[in-house]
């Protein structure tokens, strides 16, 4: 019998079958250590470059374990970038320098991350609005009170805060650490915990998990206020890294698409219900090695974008293509 | 009207309780730099890009060492032409000096403060560098890198500051109030009293643009002319056209156009011209496009600059550090000229592009005009 | 039996409301500056309106296909900016160059448009993130080529295409050509949707592609041919936009989303299957009046976004509204 | 023995359209109730009732005396009201024990107990009788086998009252068999089955008690000793329902229309098989069997790696839907919803589809052969109900639906040769199946090959004029009009497979 019926829960072997995360982060290891080797800096191999490499990942890596959230329910947050202006703009604000206002400026970013989320989750599942008219709407109304309200900087933070963003420990830097910790922390709430079964549940088939007993619309305005506290945290880094926040980091940065991006680049769906962190800190560690290589490469401006683009589509590509059916 | 004003005014209110904006109105500066308009340049004549206003000399024997030399520069990013056009000066001056240095190694931070912070690291990581060049994305988001990487070298800081003192000198023009000084002062003198002028700006928020705005501003009031609309648009030509034309219809007559950068003015002066009415008092900037529409058409206009020489500058600072020459610091005034009706004619370059910054001091660097995208 | 005819009933009232919603909102806003600036009754001024909105229209039609196919097109602004850049440094100024140059940019679109289509359909890559792909690609291109600063010049017979107003003309007193452009595309792209067989093709495979292809439908050439149209679009008014304003390097920056928002404004579906021409038309003009009001207004230009905001979450939950509704 | 559910007077409305009225229900512990009714009859309305997923707007429902008004499914599910939902409500990407205890998943200190998940969900699947790997993706399942997951998922609650929505629907005959013990177990075990079915024999074998709605309305529950299925037909269609199964042709069948020799792909091998003009061939085998690779060879969904097809004699290459249907090959999808419809467009959109595909991109959607006034006759024709052929497909009933997809493929006559009906009556009512036979026999005797792929074996050795049967990717046998059902079932399960096999070979 040579015909090829494949038996019930088979095991396959094959390219496939290789985790997405651990294709991406060799793909990140082999560009960023040829880079170093063909360049001759084989410098940035060490320890320093290599944190240097991973201090690239943080913002971008914070945002992206929000978005993770949100798109495995199969929604999308767009309002991110916007979100982590706003925040950094805010606790520099409210800071103004002064170390006694560190906490309650940390806790006014987080309760202003948690109604942002509140809302798009409430526009995209209570009010059933599409998440990326929802998010890209909270967004433009969130940029416009930001640069109406604070047409400068708004203030700084106060230097023991600012020094959060550049110690280290162990010569780790405590931002690498903190992602370092998130990320764990997301993948053992996904992994391990109810809630993060019952949000697979969700994002794979919101019908079924409705007839499972699952209240859907509650996951997911959990996992848009998860998105949005990725960004809060993401944007709180920047304000101490940057010392004050500007109403104009979170676009400059591009973290809504580019968020988007390294999720999808990690292996999660865009429909939802696949996909973990780990695919996008692989996703992360991908964008920056890129990043480090083109410095070391010096490669121009301009085709650096070309470059970016082309990898994006790429990456994305070589396990698209395996799909059947359509995509849109 | 009146139903505008009000919906304004609600609207406005509803947004502007947290309202913070800083003041970018300093007496003191303002008083400054207008001297430093008419202070005499030190320096060899013909070449300002080498010339300083006023202020001190420092040593820089410590850093002396012996060449060819690796000079680093963390670039903000080349999001516009102005920048573009500085890089391509900054390149031909390194090309120039090809005998004294090894490499120019320049990282791109893409207008992300956070890049910026990363690629100095970086840089500082890689051991090569003899001496650092930041342009600045953010003046305080930059201050710690800049100042880590003091530490370890001679560093130079152009265009935008750092809040700190410890770059060996701040390479800069006089400034945005210089800027605005001349432009306003030009048009007020063109225009009488109650004359309105219409302001079209590029974005709010920056140091250096809004400092144009408010030197003019104070200007335009002392001198009892209405400024009817003070507009952003990004840098976008569609969309001052567009912002024109909507003055236009309202019907008010428009006397001047005020610009904080120049890379929209003809798209300004292109919305008089199909609306049928004679072109306004225009101050623009020293781009090549406006430059052949005022010769051209005539116009009564002013461009005053914030020159793109000045990229050459950090390139010559870096070498006489590292020869140990002492260098103007730590601030180092470059000049900033206008054009004027009477030296237009020998600023246009029929071979450059449109947009060709023409302050650029590029004129004798290899290169020239290719590199800079002329024929 | 009644029980479905009320429905149907229903139904189309509904698709009625759904046009009239976006004309709706154009017509308040109109009225709206109308009382801010009596003479934009003028038909001179609304010509002149119709001109600035033309290129938005243009972009929201050919983003409609995209849009109906199930797909996204963010490639649209960078297009809009390769367009504008390129047709400067191929056209040097020089008059005898313009359409040889048209030619070549339209050569450009669809070759943009192919890559995109193929990259969606056979690589199988979502569009959302295919053509974020792209855009980079193609602004990174274009910035590339005119080392980030644009050369040549554009001449007047290019210009003209966007910026001249033709007098005197019988009927309309003035006539912008960009206006006879718009107006030839416009028709173009109502016929190709809602009067050729393609078109019910294109809305099959927005809907259900799978059913679509099962009922004979080529749904690869059906989606591919959905982004060559929507990036001949962007060439179009690229074209227009160059020649209203003229040369710069951020000519394109942020249009997609704008033509994405005309389109939702409008009463399209995202992810495919329902939507019209007209619809995207009055969504465009929409969002043209608001931004229009909101220069009138003089508000600050932050709000400005916040407002459009405000307005797209207001269209698509009111929407969503009606069809619980009915439902 | 009392009721442990009783539902009385439930009315719902969906705006005008009264989907139940004044309904009486009740269930008893340790009996199967069999639910029937054409599509609309409003079965499914009264189980998204019970299950939480409606709120009734008069009557009440009472579990065990007590008066409940479930909110939200979790509520029926936390009363012990367990349902097999007929559209698939898994997760593709997760593993089967994951699925199995969605929303109910075990807690160790607060954490997944992946341990007793499996371990639960491995005794679930063995008294099931399935063998499926607890750690497998269920998108790596076969449909069989997605059915029995989301039935183990059903189980896993202990329930009182167990909901079962055509479980069979997407079964073959031999999986369906082993279903209908457990259900017979189950009811040993005291739980309350609600079952819903249109298999008629099916109903008969495992009912306690019937009950058939109409209309949304209770007709009348009865005992099973006191019914036969012409009985429960003529309820549910409200007249006697004659020649359910049309008559076979007077002619004999012409020259083979469709023919394949030497089929081979992934799935198939060695496919000999044809036919004729003006015969209806019924193709039976069990899931897996290949039969659905057979159609979608011939609709070039997956087509065909070796072998020749011909088409009246005409050697054809079959390499996309588009291929085929331009071949003159129509195809009925066996799943409405995913591959028949498009869901948001007009009926008469979905009727014309088809033609304008095959028609010039540029053509006029509704010109010649695609005018309004065709369109309107081929719908009437096939007596699709619809108050506006303009309305959206989506809000017709599931018969009505598929009626509009045979329209399409009957707007291309005469360029369409040889029609592939894929369980042509799945989830579609009694009468409404009636008319679909009809529509085939009459469709064969205008000179047209019929070849249909089902599950239903009644349907099969009813219709058909020629029975072909596939196991494991071969045919392995053929059987004349009218053969026994047990003789199919042999053949399909490979034990008659040499005899008759062998014969139609050479």
């Amino acid at each position: 019998m040579s015909i090829d019926i494949l038996p019930a829960g088979r095991a396959r072997r094959g390219f496939r079958d290789v985790p997405v995360p651990v294709v991406v982060i060799a793909l990140a290891a082999i560009i960023y250590v040829t880079a170093a080797v063909i360049t001759g800096q084989t410098n940035q191999i060490s320890f320093a470059g290599l944190t240097g490499l991973l201090q690239r990942t943080v913002a971008l890596g914070l945002v992206g374990l929000g978005q993770t959230f949100a798109i495995l329910v199969g929604s999308i947050d767009l309002s991110v970038a916007a979100l982590i202006s706003t925040v950094a703009v805010l606790a520099s604000y409210l800071m103004q320098g002064d170390p006694g206002m560190i906490v309650p400026a940390i806790a006014a970013c987080l309760a202003l991350a948690l109604c942002v989320g509140a809302i798009n989750g409430g526009l995209v599942a209570y009010w059933g609005i599409n998440p990326l008219i929802a998010t890209l709407s909270t967004g433009l109304i969130l940029q416009g009170v930001l640069s109406a309200g604070f047409t400068y900087l708004g203030g700084r933070v106060a230097p023991e805060y600012q020094a959060l963003a550049y110690q280290g420990l162990f010569g780790v830097p405590l931002p690498v650490l903190l992602l370092a910790v998130l990320a764990l922390v997301a993948w053992f709430v996904l992994a391990k915990t109810r809630f993060g079964a019952h949000l697979y549940a969700v994002g794979g088939n919101p019908d079924g998990a409705k007839l499972a007993g699952l209240r859907v619309e509650r996951f997911v305005l959990a996992a848009h206020i998860i998105a949005s506290l990725g960004a809060c945290v993401a944007g709180l880094y920047l304000a101490a890294r940057l010392q004050s926040g500007t109403p104009w980091i979170g676009r400059d940065g591009i973290y809504d698409l580019e968020s988007i991006a390294i999720v999808v680049i990690g292996g999660t769906a865009l429909s939802g219900g696949k996909g973990g962190v780990i695919g996008t800190i692989a996703g992360v560690l991908l964008f920056a090695s890129l990043d480090a290589s083109f410095n070391m490469f010096g490669v121009d401006a301009f085709l650096k974008q070309v470059l970016r683009g082309a990898i994006v589509i790429a990456a994305v590509a070589v396990y698209a293509v395996r799909n059947k059916g359509h995509v849109a | 009207m009146q139903f505008r004003s009000i919906l304004a005014a609600t609207l406005a209110v509803a947004f502007s309780t947290a309202a913070y904006a800083q003041e970018f109105n300093d007496p003191a500066e303002f008083k400054k730099q207008r001297e430093l308009l008419s202070t005499k340049a030190e320096g060899p004549e013909g070449k300002p890009w080498e010339q300083h206003l006023g202020g001190a000399m420092i040593d820089t024997a410590k850093f002396k060492k012996d060449g060819p030399h690796t000079i680093c520069f963390s670039n903000a990013g080349v999001f516009n032409p102005w920048r573009v056009v500085g890089l391509n000066n900054m390149k031909g001056e390194a090309a120039l000096q090809k005998d004294r240095i090894q490499e120019l190694v320049i990282l791109d931070a893409e207008g992300k403060d956070d890049k910026q912070i990363s690629d100095i690291q970086s840089l500082l990581d890689g051991g090569k560098c003899d001496v650092l060049i930041v342009s600045p994305t953010t003046t305080a988001a930059l201050t710690p890198a800049v100042e880590a990487a003091c530490e370890k070298l001679p560093v130079i800081v152009f265009d935008r500051g750092v809040n700190t003192k410890c770059p060996v000198t701040y390479i800069h023009p006089v400034g945005g109030y210089g800027f605005g000084i001349t432009s306003a002062e030009f048009i007020a003198s063109k225009l009488p009293k109650g004359a309105n002028v219409l302001a079209i700006r590029i974005v709010p928020g920056v140091d250096v643009l809004e400092t144009r705005y408010s030197a003019a501003k104070s200007i335009f009031d002392e001198a009892g002319i209405n400024v009817i609309g003070s507009e952003f648009t990004s840098s976008d030509r569609a969309k001052t056209k567009s912002v024109v034309e909507d003055y236009i219809n309202r019907g008010v007559k428009i006397d001047a156009v005020w610009m904080d950068a120049g890379d929209t003015a003809t798209a300004a002066l292109e919305a008089f011209e199909d609306a049928g009415l004679p072109y306004p008092v225009i101050s623009g900037e020293d781009q090549q496009d406006f430059l052949r529409k005022w010769q051209k058409e005539n116009l009564v206009a002013i461009a005053p600059s914030y020159p793109t020489y000045q990229w050459r500058t950090p390139i010559i600072a870096a070498l006489d550090i590292l020869d140990g020459k002492p260098v103007p610091g730590p601030e180092w005034n470059l000049p900033q000229p206008a054009i004027t009706q009477e030296t237009l004619a020998s600023y246009i370059d029929e071979r450059m592009p449109a947009l060709h910054y023409s302050l650029c001091g590029c004129q004798e660097l290899p290169g020239y005009p290719e590199q800079w995208g002329g024929k | 039996m009644t029980a479905i005819s009320d429905t149907a009933r229903a139904t189309r009232r509904l698709s009625l409301r759904n046009i009239n919603f976006a004309l709706v909102i154009f017509v308040v806003l109109y009225a709206a500056i109308v009382v801010l600036q009596p003479n934009y009754l003028d038909a001179a001024l609304f010509m002149n309106f119709l001109r600035r909105a033309a290129p938005l229209i243009i972009l929201a039609s050919g983003q409609l296909y995209v849009i109906l196919s199930g797909g996204f097109d963010l490639s649209m602004g960078a297009v809009v900016t390769l367009v504008v850049l390129a047709a400067s440094m191929l056209i040097g100024g020089d008059p005898e160059m313009t359409w040889v140059v048209i030619a070549s940019l339209y050569a450009m679109g669809l070759a943009v448009g192919l890559a995109n289509g193929f990259i969606v359909s056979f690589l199988k890559v979502p569009s959302i993130i295919a053509t974020l792909g792209t855009m980079l690609l193609v602004n990174g291109l274009a910035l590339a080529w005119s080392g980030g600063a644009p050369r040549g010049d554009l001449p007047d017979n290019f210009r003209n295409l966007g910026r001249l107003v033709l007098k005197d003309v019988p009927l309309v007193g003035s006539l912008p050509i960009a206006v006879l452009i718009l107006v030839v595309v416009t028709l173009l792209a109502w016929w190709g949707l809602h009067a050729t067989a393609y078109g019910k093709r294109l809305l099959a495979v927005g809907d259900n592609p799978r059913a679509a292809e099962l009922a004979g439908v080529p749904v690869k050439p059906t989606r591919i041919s959905a982004f060559v149209i929507s990036a001949l679009s962007a060439v179009t008014a690229g074209i227009l936009i160059g020649g209203f304003s003229g040369v710069s390097v951020n000519a394109g920056r942020g249009l997609e989303l704008q033509a994405i928002a005309a389109c939702v404004i409008g009463g399209a579906l995202l992810l495919g299957g329902r939507g019209t021409v007209v619809g995207a038309l009055f969504g465009a003009l929409s969002l043209f009046a608001l931004f229009t009001l909101l220069n009138l207004l003089g508000l600050p230009q932050a709000l400005r976004d916040s407002l459009q905001g405000v307005i797209l979450i207001a269209a698509v939950g009111a929407s969503v509204l009606r069809h619980r509704r009915s439902t | 023995m009392t009721a442990v559910l009783e539902m009385r007077g439930i009315g719902k409305a969906f705006g005008t359209v009264k989907a139940l009225d004044a309904v009486d229900f009740d269930c008893r512990a340790g009996e199967v109730h069999v639910i029937c009714g054409e599509n609309g009859a409003g079965k499914s309305t009264l189980m998204k009732v019970l299950g939480g997923s409606y709120r009734p707007d008069t009557g009440e429902v009472l579990l065990d005396g007590e008066p409940v008004r479930f909110q939200h499914p979790a509520e029926a599910r936390a009363a012990g009201i367990s349902i097999v939902h007929q559209e698939l409500s898994l997760l593709p990407f997760r593993t089967v024990a994951e699925n199995i205890f969605t929303g109910m998943e075990p807690t160790r200190w607060g954490l997944l107990d992946r341990r007793q998940m499996d371990e639960r969900a491995r005794s679930l699947l063995d008294r099931l009788g399935s063998s499926i790997s607890t750690s497998a993706l269920v998108a790596d399942l076969s449909i069989a086998e997605q059915q029995l997951v989301e039935i183990a998922k059903a189980m896993l609650v202990n329930a009182k009252v167990l909901v079962m929505d055509e479980p069979t629907a997407a079964l073959d005959d031999h999986d369906a068999h082993s279903l209908l013990k457990l259900v017979g177990r189950m009811k040993t075990e005291g739980v309350a089955i609600i079952y819903i079915s249109h298999r008629m024999p099916e109903v008969m074998a495992i009912a306690d008690r019937v009950t058939v709605l109409k209309d949304g309305r209770h007709i009348w529950t009865r005992d099973r000793r006191d019914v036969t299925i012409n009985a429960i037909v003529t309820a549910m269609v409200g007249r006697e329902l004659q020649d359910f199964y049309p008559a076979r042709g007077a002619t004999e069948p012409g020259s083979p229309v469709l023919e394949i020799s030497g089929g081979q792909s992934r799935y198939l091998r060695d496919i000999n098989f044809s036919a004729r003009a003006g015969e209806i061939v019924g193709v039976a085998g069990l899931e897996d069997s290949g039969k659905g690779a057979l159609a979608r060879a011939l609709f070039g969904d997956s087509p065909l790696a070796a072998g020749e097809v011909r088409i009246s004699g005409q050697p054809v290459s079959l390499h996309s839907p588009r291929q085929a249907a331009a071949a003159g090959i129509g195809y009925l999808p066996g799943d409405r919803k995913r591959e028949g419809i498009a869901p948001r467009q007009s009926v008469r959109d979905n009727a014309l589809l088809t033609l304008q595909a095959m028609a010039p991109a540029l053509s006029s959607p509704n010109g010649g052969a695609r005018s309004r006034q065709k369109v309107d006759q081929s719908l009437r024709h096939m007596d699709v109900r619809a108050g506006d052929f303009g309305q959206e497909i989506s809000t017709l009933s599931g018969g009505n639906q598929q009626k509009a997809i045979i329209a399409r493929w009957l707007m291309r006559n005469p360029r369409v040769f040889v029609f592939v009906f894929v369980e042509p009556t799945r989830g579609i009512d009694v009468a409404a199946k009636a008319a679909i036979y009809q529509t085939m026999r009459a469709l064969a005797n205008e000179g047209r090959a019929i070849v249909m792929i089902s599950s239903d074996l009644p349907e099969i050795v009813g219709v058909s004029d020629r029975i072909v049967v596939m196991h494991q990717g071969r045919i392995a046998g053929e059987l004349p009009a009218g053969a026994e059902e047990g003789a199919v079932m042999q053949l399909a399960l490979g034990v008659a497979a040499a005899a008759t096999g062998r014969e139609m070979a050479s």
